[in-house]
């Protein structure tokens, strides 16, 4: 059936040729920029401390708005799932808008809501709490990724909670489960795999974000602004190349393990 | 005394403040751009100032992100739809490990793809100049996507029955790619191409390092605004990408809502 | 008719008035650009094999590294003898166009009925948390020219940053926002109170958009700083680019500088009702000069001592 | 394992669903103690409706009441009915082992260890589940998962066993032996039951009584030999086996014959005025033509294994089907002779 | 419809799919011009793959051939074979009304518009369709998908239709009523058939003789009643329908004797030597006892409608499962006479 393959080959020609001209050599000249400055480069991030700081300073962001994210998008989206009230496919879709935001826009809101004269500050000055801004620093940062991740963590729990068999939970309530039995065996176990999938999708990107980071100019450093700097202010290329060899392959584990452990939850990611 | 579970108030109210948080940010950024002054607020009255001003500085951002995104997603369609195609049906080792790479681009930053093609195509003047640079960058970075969403639905084992229906009534290759695969998988290119549409007209970390002052695009105007520009303006020309996305992707949904119903799979 | 000028944002030092001009007089249009002296640089850099922008617009440290990078050409345009020496390049890789003085960008309003700051060690003051501003002296020239100023005026030297970066670590306990590009927009929204900034800026800010904002020079002292600009290296368009930098240097466009009350090189350009808005010149007495070819030379190793010790 | 034996009394008990769907019309029921009672009927006619009303997953509409040994339940929630119950498609929780399945609702209660293991253990047994403990639900059979299904829902010793489907999602071969063995055990549990189905095969199998459904509505109660063979409705009569209809004009009705083949029969008084009767495939007697029989000529004979089915044409009826044993000599063209005992003859209306 | 008919040579045909699973071992078979032939057994005995390789979807593995009417299509791809496909689900296309499902091989074949147009209006009125030519599929119910299927199956006037489980996705009583439709229809049709099924029942009301196939490989073929009663092979016995297994011991054996409650059943001589032997459920015959029968208990009674299930149990075999007539009086306690003719005895081991 080699007229199969030919056929097959002959579709996959024209994208092939595209990713390869303009993605697969660019980037395989990129990667081996580094090797010019000495291989110690490809290492920078774990030897320059500051480079080093960067790194974990975005790890430890992106975990901590993975976990909230997990957190509060299952919650939500359960709630959502299971409530029945007039307008739900409209929040739905608005909850979900976000999802095509850039993150530069997402900078500005947390702007209007973290900053000097965003409406926490308003709200605090009234609470005669002194006016309270969080944009600039770790916080605005984390409510910042926290607001583009959650669109999506909705959308999936919310999907995964209404596909779910309700037979488990009456088994399990028929039985004499409570509430808290119901959510420890029926619905954590459950929505493991949809867990799973969307965390890492979710610390992929936000191990990536830029936008949001670049219009918040938070003091805070994360990967993806230092090797901006290292680009367009120092003019650094091998070691932005590196920088970016670096965060490139964390993301891709993620979001290998996400397609991988998880399967079709994962698809279209 | 309903049976079926209550949900829990905590829960309930746990929902409303996440939607205030999702909501307000928006609800402040359409009501910033429309009045005179954003501190004094509502009482300095309604204004489409702004949003002259927006369209004064920046109005040619909104045509080509436009203009970009159509030209993207008709590129992505062009390579994707073929190529989902041929790597649903392939079992060869080879088709797997491009499908793997084809999602790299999605995984490696924006700005390292960018800075690569600076790097291997930033001497080719023309090209470098012209918004078609930047096409390609989104190219790259969208083919993934649509490649993915319609090769799973490529792979739904209804339509090899379709594909090997058709093929035993006669059809060959072409006749059933056009008659019968196309319009199968349509709710999946129509998802397909309003993801495109969106992560282009969206696009930020890859158009901020490819773009030059004459090739600016919607998102790099807004960073732009939002950098220098009177909190008001930044408002403003955020209420005009809502306005410009929203019709599209509402408009998308609506046509594949339509889709899905009139083949009633 | 296009000629790309790296770093002409039209919210800075009037580009906006500028550009117009030179549109309607030469029929060029300038593309607004929102780069800073530093992201200018290093984009000339990357793209030196083939270059986008015809011109640039730079603090002179920059125009000094960009000779040095071969990203510059030489061009004397029409005016060139009106500069006094030690504001241009002898071969012409750069010229001064205006100069501006570092001090405080204030927005009284803003301060909420704080007092105005009056020096360097006001700033340090709990009273100003969250209220402070000043653009990544690592990467904007504006940036790094205000850590000259302090570093100068607490008794440091170009060869000594230890008072300046000592006192950024001191700042950092008030929460200062860093932005990376100009932020004259934010002062004026109040978003950021004290902002260290340009007179022409502050003056700006007062006059044309009627903000109640002051213009401070502080007590301790501070720097005045000339801006150049430069022809690029293979550029595009090299016609349009020598209409344009003989433009801003003819008497109109000189003048449209001192209307933006940025010091004109050209030091007849000057009218007298402007010269009135500026702070007396007793004030402006405090503003000194220094070797900017050393300047430049040590922007480097205060780059990154910056980045590792106050970030 | 010795289990509570409660009477179920269901009074006036109806359901309409939020969209106004009426699930089920008013209905009273009563299930004997230790009872097995099939709720029977085509797909919608709300079996489920009615089962998960006495499960408490539904609230039943105002004025509806449920009884569990005399106590009245209908307020209370499931948790607290002391009800097993088993689902269509198991419901087995899939990151738990077989032993942990079923003692789930022991471990809810509190119950101590040992005495979940035994109870455990026990139930291992008696549903034939040994050496598969440790084994989770997805590396089990369709018929090992029924089985696990039914011991965890009797392990908490309920009042009432409810049984939705438990074997339509098995395979025609294994659900046949399956049926067997699910009667068998529910015999030695002797626990009141209610099992749904749309297979009369199984609910004939089954249950001790059945209750047959229509549109909401319980159309028939009655063990299975009297609805079989004496059914009160046409409905009743289609759906516990194949039926064939006979016409008969009015100087025929009138005279309360039925033309068949030729020959007048004689109906029982019973069907006077019935303008069409039902028999059943196996109730037509086909042999060789003779007088007392009427003629029918054989259009097909399909050969079902176990038996033999002959379409037949006749002049004064449409097309017929008998099942004759498989060994009957009628071939395909055969003229034979066609005889019905007149007292299998069943009514086509609906009886008041 | 005027339909070719074509004989089908299938030789030494084997497939051995690329992950190295065997999924047809070297296979010969003829289908008769105008034959039915079923293909029956049970999930993964390579029933699809023998169909799939007939179609021309899969490619068979060297030395293998293919023959329709003579002529060799080992080597053609499926479009030019000129076969007619169900598939199990139907596979229609969802974007298309009925009648443009049926016409598409028409269109495809670039048949003048009216032609098709009139071949279309006659299929639709063969599988009584008529009415619903503009509904899309997903607007028709299982059964009337199923015949839109088949006519657009046949509207390219195949040589040879294949028909893979194309009852399978229906529910019970409607597969019971299509299953008659579908035989009368390819009865009409007389067109070279192959039908895939795993149901019994099926097979023996449609096709014409059955392939009954295990792991792999072709175990017996024939018409119904030889399979059905004289099974070449104890899976055969087993597959078309129930079976009892009866043992015997040593002693019996040596004098070909059958021990059955009591009673020695002389055996034939063709079964001599053999240890176990089967016998179906309503090769049993229940009656008062008697000299000549053997004695048995019944322990549990099931009505199952047309017919009442007895189980047995005997001195000296195993529980027995007995069908007889609804009507008869045996009841559960009862002892009872059994009897079973020699002739119904089946071997239970493989004959070479
Ligand atoms: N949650 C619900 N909301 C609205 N209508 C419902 C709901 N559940 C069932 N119905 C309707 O109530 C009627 C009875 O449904 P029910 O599920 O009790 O039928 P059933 O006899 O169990 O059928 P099946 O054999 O298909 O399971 C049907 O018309 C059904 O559409
Ligand atoms: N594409 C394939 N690759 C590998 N093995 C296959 C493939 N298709 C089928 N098989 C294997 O070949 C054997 C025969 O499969 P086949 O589909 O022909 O069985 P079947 O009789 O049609 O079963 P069913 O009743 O479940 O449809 C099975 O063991 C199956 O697992
Ligand atoms: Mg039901
Ligand atoms: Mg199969």
């Amino acid at each position: 059936m080699s007229s199969t393959s030919r056929l097959l080959g002959a579709c996959a020609a024209p994208a092939a040729a595209f990713f390869s001209a303009f993605w697969l050599l660019p980037v395989v000249r990129l990667f081996a920029l580094p090797a010019e400055k000495g291989w110690a480069t490809y290492f920078a991030v774990l030897t320059d401390g500051r480079y080093l700081h960067s790194l974990l300073n975005t790890l430890g962001l992106s975990l901590a708005v993975t976990l909230a994210t997990l957190v509060l998008g299952g919650l939500v989206g359960i709630t959502l799932a299971r409530q029945r009230f007039a307008g739900k496919p409209l929040l739905l879709s608005l909850l979900t808008l976000p999802l095509s935001f850039p993150g530069v826009i997402i900078g500005f809101f947390i702007i209007l809501l973290g900053g000097r004269q965003g409406l926490v500050a308003d709200v605090t000055e009234w609470l005669g709490l002194g006016r309270t801004t969080f944009a600039y620093g770790l916080t605005g940062l984390f409510f910042g990724y926290l607001y583009f991740s959650l669109p999506r963590a909705i959308a999936t729990y919310t999907a995964a909670a209404t596909a779910m068999d309700p037979q488990l939970e009456e088994a399990a309530r028929s039985l004499g489960a409570s509430r808290w039995r119901v959510a420890r065996d029926v619905w954590i176990p459950e929505l493991a795999q949809t867990t799973l999938a969307c965390g890492a999708i979710v610390f992929a990107t936000s191990m990536g974000a830029f936008g949001t980071a670049f219009t918040l100019a938070s003091k805070f450093e994360v990967l993806p602004i230092t090797l901006y700097n290292e680009f367009t202010n120092y003019a650094n290329f091998a070691l932005a190349a590196s920088l970016s060899i670096t965060l490139g392959i964390i993301t891709w584990l993620s979001l290998f393990l996400a397609r991988h452990a998880a399967g079709p939850a994962a698809a279209g990611a | 005394m309903a049976h079926p579970r209550q949900i829990p108030p905590l829960l309930l109210a746990l929902t409303a403040l996440v939607s205030v948080f999702m909501l307000a940010p928006i609800a402040l950024s359409v009501l910033a751009g429309l009045v005179n002054n954003y501190s004094t607020g509502l009482a300095s009255g309604l204004t489409l100032r702004w949003i002259g001003e927006v369209l004064d500085v920046y109005g040619g951002t909104v045509a080509a992100s436009l203009l970009l995104a159509l030209l993207c997603v008709a590129g992505s369609l062009l390579l994707g739809v073929p190529c989902a195609y041929a790597l649903a049906r392939s079992r060869s080792r080879w088709a797997r490990l491009f499908e793997e790479l084809l999602t790299l681009p999605v995984a490696v930053p924006g700005l390292a793809t960018a800075l690569a093609l600076i790097l291997a195509y930033g001497q080719l003047r023309e090209f470098r100049q012209s918004f078609a640079f930047i096409l390609v960058g989104h190219l790259v970075f969208t083919l993934p996507f649509m490649v993915r969403t319609v090769g799973a639905a490529f792979r739904r084992h209804e339509l090899l029955a379709l594909e090997e229906a058709a093929r035993s009534l006669g059809a060959s290759f072409g006749q059933r790619f056009i008659g019968v695969l196309m319009p199968a998988v349509l709710p999946a290119i129509v998802a397909g191409s309003l993801m495109v549409f969106t992560l282009s007209v969206g696009e930020f970390n890859l158009t901020w390092m490819l773009h030059t002052p004459l090739t600016r695009t919607l998102p790099v105007g807004l960073a732009d605004s939002y950098a220098s520009m009177r909190i008001e303006i930044g408002s403003a020309y955020t209420l005009v990408f809502l306005l410009v996305i929203l019709p599209v992707l509402w408009g998308l949904q609506w046509l594949a809502h339509l889709i899905e119903k009139h083949h009633g799979t | 008719q296009n000629a790309i000028c790296y770093n002409c944002p039209p919210e800075w030092a009037d580009w906006a008035s500028q550009i117009k001009a030179i549109k309607t007089k030469t029929g060029i249009t300038v593309p607004p650009d929102n780069k800073n002296s530093g992201q200018s640089l290093a984009q000339m850099v990357a793209e030196k094999a083939s270059p986008v922008a015809d011109v640039t617009y730079l603090g002179v440290t920059f125009a000094i590294q960009a000779q040095k990078e071969g990203v510059v050409t030489a061009y004397k345009p029409a005016g060139w003898a009106d500069i006094p020496e030690g504001l241009k390049d002898p071969q012409g890789h750069w010229f001064t166009i205006h100069s501006g003085t570092m001090g405080f960008m204030v927005n009284v309003d803003a301060l909420k009925g704080k007092p105005v700051p009056k020096s360097w060690a006001d700033l340090l003051k709990p009273d100003y948390k969250g209220l402070i501003g000043y653009l990544d002296p690592a990467s904007a020239f504006v940036g790094y020219v205000g850590a000259v100023a302090v570093n100068q005026a607490r008794g440091g030297t170009l060869d000594n940053f230890t008072p300046g970066i000592d006192y950024f670590k001191a700042l950092q306990k008030n929460e200062p926002i860093v932005p990376k590009q100009t932020a004259y927009a934010r002062v004026l929204s109040g978003e950021i109170a004290i902002l260290l900034d340009y007179d022409f800026n502050a003056y700006r800010a007062r006059y044309k958009d009627k903000a109640n904002v002051q213009f401070v020079i502080p007590a301790e002292g501070t720097l005045v700083v000339p801006y150049v600009m430069s022809q690029v290296a293979n550029a595009p368009h090299a016609d349009n680019a020598h209409k344009v930098l003989d433009f801003v240097l003819s008497d109109e466009g000189q003048a449209l500088w001192a209307n933006a009350y940025l010091r004109p090189v050209r030091a007849n350009a000057m009218p007298k009702e402007i010269q009135a808005r500026f702070l007396p010149a007793s004030e402006y007495a405090r503003a000194k000069t220094v070797d900017y070819g050393k300047m430049a030379a040590v922007q480097k190793g205060f780059s990154d001592r910056y980045l590792k010790d106050v970030q | 394992m010795e289990l509570e034996r409660t009477r179920v009394d269901v009074i006036d008990c109806a359901k309409t669903y939020a969209d106004g769907t009426r699930g089920l019309q008013p209905t009273t029921l009563s299930i004997e103690p230790g009872e097995v009672l099939a709720l029977l009927g085509p797909s919608g006619c709300g079996k489920t409706t009615l089962l998960r009303l006495i499960a408490g997953l539904e609230t039943p509409d105002a004025g509806s009441r449920i009884l569990f040994g005399g106590e009245d339940v209908t307020a209370l929630a499931i948790e607290r009915r002391g009800i097993g119950m088993v689902f269509q498609h198991y419901a087995l929780f899939p990151q738990m082992s077989v032993a942990a399945n079923i003692g789930y609702g022991l471990r809810i209660r509190g119950v101590p260890l040992d005495e979940q293991r035994r109870t455990v253990g026990e139930l291992v047994d008696l549903v034939r589940l040994g050496g598969l403990e440790n084994k989770r639900p997805a590396e089990l059979s369709g018929g090992q998962r029924q089985r696990v299904a039914l011991a965890r829902a009797v392990a908490v010793r309920p009042r009432v066993l409810l049984l939705d489907e438990p074997l339509t999602a098995l395979d025609a071969k294994l659900k046949e032996s399956l049926r067997d063995e699910l009667a068998e055990l529910l015999r030695r549990l002797h626990i009141t039951a209610i099992h749904v189905t749309h297979d009369q095969q199984e609910a004939l199998a089954i249950a001790d009584r059945l209750a047959v459904m229509q549109a909401g509505r319980i159309v028939q109660v009655g063990d299975g030999e009297t609805l079989y063979r004496r059914p009160g409705h046409p409905f009743v009569a289609a759906f516990l086996g194949r039926v064939n209809t006979l016409k008969r004009d009015t100087q025929a009705l009138m005279r309360n014959l039925l033309p068949l083949g030729g020959l007048l029969l004689e109906c029982p008084p019973a069907r006077a005025g019935q303008s069409a009767l039902l028999v059943r495939p196996e109730d037509i007697e086909i042999g060789p033509l003779q007088s007392g029989a009427g003629q029918a000529v054989v259009q097909r004979r399909s050969f079902l294994g176990d038996r033999v089915q002959l379409t037949l044409s006749l002049t004064d009826q449409a097309l017929l089907q008998a099942e004759v044993p498989r060994d009957h000599p009628a071939q395909v063209g055969d003229t034979v002779g066609i005889r019905i005992v007149p007292e299998r003859l069943m009514p086509c209306e609906e009886a008041v």
